[in-house]
């Protein structure tokens, strides 16, 4: 079955900056998107679990987007400054799709 | 009523005991937590409880007239504290600038909780308080950000956007996150059950009173349960980041807060419980709305001071010796 | 009581208003939300608890006669109102075939959530009722489905099968895909819970009464709250597909089969209760079981479109204006 | 009241009926199931109420000599009772070493949803029980699990470790696997509510009883109902994995271990209601605790054995058939 | 430490669809997969969010499945085929596993 | 956009084993991980759904880290040795980070 090469950009993001980021990945007109919820983790600045958690921040997302390998760098740029000063990491892998064209 | 019979009375409540409960589990390194949406779902229930009692309160003793006066001494409060509290951390921790306004705001602002327990303890002295005291509550979530913000900005304009900046090119605060902060859920859901409590009055209560009414200081202890999870998971993870300093802050500045509601409450006039509760909002420091903000606001403020110190320190003192302090002080102003 | 005044003390409960409420939050773009297994959890204590009130009053009041010929009506009126609604929105709207159908089943299914707010406004009116109409309500969810995938394929083969057909090579609902329907965890809890209490009748009841009985108005505010939620997304993300011809229909629609409702009611011989909530179970509209069933059965149908009607036009509306009216034509038809 | 009396009772008590509405909406591979934060949520729930009642009681009505006396008899069944098991699975089943091990730690240890099924029965024949019969089930816990990971290692080296090993180079259950399994979330809750509620006494009591008592019932029938869901996936998906010697053991050991308490009790001389309490949690497995000890501490013992036949045997056996059986013993041997 | 190459598959697709595909995962003789949930996304279709649901309709669910690659096409196939005109997508990625022989 | 080739590893792994998990990981160093939920799977010991499920047994999380390639190996042989006897599985794949410094 023909397959096409696509690129995942995987964002774990602190809650709160959620609808922001989503937004940013509007504004540039991806295809669309994913968010998993992350239950637990530890990174630079230290642990965090969500169980008791009230309210939305310390806790984590995770946002991934699948997308045209061309489009990667324009993306990742805003979304880099975006995030830069916050909690969280990026990371891109290699993905194939069975619809290519549903992915931009 | 003495301070020291309230205080044991305080202290041996169960809704102490099981934040103590809680607290004890995390440190013993027990599994026992309370799932996410469970907790969510158990802060909608207060929010949605609470605010409905004090407007059903509202509808039946009529609007009283310091309602307003109340509101705004309130949010005096909410905009001072930070400044005070900014000025001490400045002077006694070695806090940066950013992460000094950051918990300066919490100080400013209030924890619901700690409003919540204060009320229960007043009503088991029998003591009544203004029901209009949960908008007075609401009123003071936000001034505190403002102005913690434009004290981190001052001098430090790199502190500026965060991620709001960012994505709006503005500085500081944006109005995006005005927006989100002061739409976030949990004052939506306070005020508005209060509006409705006020529309619906007394039939309104009595139909939904075995739901919001008798179960409540069960559910609490619930709720409290988890928070002393959360606190000692604070003191835990926290105790690395925390120097004699601000420990001290944690403790001192809930009296100076209080001391200044106190003055306010009884310029604004308010009654026994009123006063009580004014003291509480202004002694309490908030641990949901400010660091949501903050994250987007001001991301270079770090969490690990500034949750840890409101959730492992001033929540837990509060709970246990400040209320019946702040109640006892009531009394004697009266 | 005349019909404004139904209307006024539906409007002003609890319940309406903390819809209004959420539908407000989300359209000011508050991150109120309730966590989904909370949603969940509270559509299972409304599930049990409708239904084993159902089965308790039917043990108490032994089993009327019209039992039978009430489920055989209500079936006839899922079967019957999706043929309607077809024709109409071929007539008014520039909807395809296959999406026609879609909405069509949706009518005629029913909506339990509408169902218990109208029993709520009959006992805030003092009006019995009979219990059995929850097992009516359970009776209603199905045939619609059936009908409107009949419709979908006449004409139009290709819309035969989707996932259900794809698995199994058969044409439109297959076997499996009607168990599902049949089976769904809400029906099945619903039912189930009629049964045990019709067994366990008065002794069960008076043991579980504290839990489905005395907090179940204030419960169901808080579910409402987050169907308030949910309708006001719907509102907000449907606006775009939704035409003027459209929104109509999700108006005058449940109008249309409320009176087809009323009629079946008069002959089924129901009491003023019975009738109004007869009405109200054809004039709401699914926003569950029959969504997920033509996911499967009906894919090439637009949730986009059915969605945001049932749940953010229809159901507010039976909600707000709808039941008081159904209530009113019942008192005058008897 | 006859055995016969109480059987009928107890099957007919909304209780039981909701278990068995779960377990029949399983094997018709309905979708009802309660989410897993509200399944946990509601197990914090009776946790706590039940070791809070059991606290105020004692507060109540004193510290009754035998405490002491009935929690020792309680943990020497918990650790005899595994190795009666065990032999008797390595004589009638072919079960390996590790297998038998594991298994007949489950039928050492308790169910407390056993228990707090039997309070309820006891409850609606108006019989009372010592208060302290909770810190009795907390005391069964564990020791069950220490004897059958001795019974494993013996002869069976390799069986040693697992994760806890592997990470500590010890062998068998290590001080970290120990820890978690005493600090297990339910048993901090319980022990934790239990001395809240003899530290409130009556007046805590009364200040949440709308939270723990008076709801209590009905909470539990939906926990039950969720409890049918997994039993009947239990049933299932573990029947293939069943032999009739095992499923025989599922339904003789209760009665074993059940004898067994029987003879502790009268020995400890507890009262009617701590007998029957005493003879259920013999009888009853463990399916909580004990599993997550064993993937820690024995993760070559399959739990595709031992969950099938605690969940989905002797748990549905007790709760219908056992429970009468044990009440009336009881009534029997006084 | 030796690891084998697999191919791993994620199909994003309707919690009312989740049976349907797992069963295929099923019948195809896969040795395993993992269903993880999902918070909320967009797509063409629009976006969705979890929260506040109380049908399974609207929520969507991620599966995915270690395999052999020589198996992939027999699985894509069909799998395709099951959602090809229901909301979701589907993705195939490399990964390495240490038990080769677990995964066929 | 500069970007650094990394590794990820996925764990699925029995809740019960969770801590013991992400001790090893925090002894060995890795700059952090994260703990996703997971709603249902099956594998060669049958199948389970975190629904209804009230004890941590028989559920599984899954666990991922992102690390140097050069520490794979050093992370690799322990992990497998703690998780080997237990129910569920890891996999290693590439993945591109945007701040390299930040995962060693
Ligand atoms: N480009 C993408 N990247 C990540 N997830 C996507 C993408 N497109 C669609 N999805 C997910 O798949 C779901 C259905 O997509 P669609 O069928 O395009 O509406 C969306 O709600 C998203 O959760
Ligand atoms: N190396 C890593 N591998 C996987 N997840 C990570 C890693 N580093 C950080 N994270 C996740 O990103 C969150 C924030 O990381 P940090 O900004 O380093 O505190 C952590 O809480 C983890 O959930
Ligand atoms: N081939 C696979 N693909 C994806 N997940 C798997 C696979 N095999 C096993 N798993 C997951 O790992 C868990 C344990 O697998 P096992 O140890 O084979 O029983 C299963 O319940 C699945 O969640
Ligand atoms: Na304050
Ligand atoms: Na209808
Ligand atoms: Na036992």
């Amino acid at each position: 079955m023909e397959t096409f090469r696509k690129k995942r950009i995987d964002i774990m993001v602190e809650a709160p900056l959620m609808q922001r980021v989503l937004t940013l990945l509007d504004e540039h007109g991806v295809s669309g998107y994913t968010v998993l919820p992350v239950l637990a983790g530890r990174g630079k600045d230290g642990a965090w679990h969500r169980d008791g958690i009230v309210g939305r921040a310390g806790a984590l997302v995770m946002i991934f987007c699948i997308l045209d390998e061309a489009r990667v760098g324009a993306v990742l740029e805003p979304l880099f400054a975006l995030v830069s000063r916050q909690i969280g990491i990026v990371t891109v892998s290699d993905v194939e799709v069975v619809r290519g064209a549903q992915f931009t | 009523m003495s301070a020291l019979d309230l205080a044991l009375a305080n202290l041996l409540s169960p809704m102490v005991l099981f934040f103590v409960l809680g607290v004890v589990a995390t440190l013993v390194r027990s599994d026992l937590t309370v799932p996410e949406s469970i907790a969510k779902g158990l802060s909608l229930y207060l929010m949605l409880a609470i605010g409905f009692k004090g407007g059903a309160s509202v509808a039946e003793h009529g609007l009283d007239a310091t309602l307003l006066l109340a509101v705004l001494a309130g949010m005096a409060l909410s905009a001072l504290i930070p400044l005070v509290a900014f000025q001490l951390l400045q002077l006694t921790t070695g806090l940066s600038r950013t992460d000094a306004a950051a918990v300066a705001a919490h100080y400013g602002s209030i924890s619901i909780v700690t409003f919540l327990a204060a009320t229960q303890a007043l009503a088991s002295s029998g003591i009544t308080f203004e029901g209009y005291m949960v908008a007075v509550a609401a009123a003071m979530e936000t001034p505190a950000i403002i102005v913690a913000l434009w004290l981190a900005k001052r001098g430090a304009p790199v502190a500026a956007g965060g991620a709001g900046g960012a994505a709006h090119g503005s500085k500081g605060m944006d109005r995006e996150t005005l927006r989100e902060v002061m739409f976030n859920g949990s004052i939506v859901l306070l005020v508005g059950s209060f509006f409705i409590g006020a529309l619906t009055g007394k039939a309104g209560l009595a139909a939904i009173a075995p739901f919001i009414v008798e179960p409540f200081k069960g559910i609490l202890c619930l709720f409290l349960l988890d928070m002393g999870v959360i606190a000692g998971r604070g003191l835990r993870d926290g105790a690395k980041h925390m120097s004699p300093g601000l420990i001290g802050f944690g403790i001192y500045m809930p009296l100076l807060g209080g001391a200044m509601g106190a003055v306010a409450a009884s310029l604004v006039g308010l009654s026994v419980g009123g006063t009580a509760l004014m003291i509480t909002l202004a002694a309490s420091a908030s641990y949901i709305a400010v660091p949501a903000a903050l994250r987007l606001a001001l991301p270079e403020a770090r969490p690990s001071i500034y949750l840890p110190l409101s959730l492992g320190i001033t929540f837990p003192f509060n709970l246990t010796i400040g209320i019946p302090l702040y109640v006892a002080a009531a009394l004697a102003l009266h």
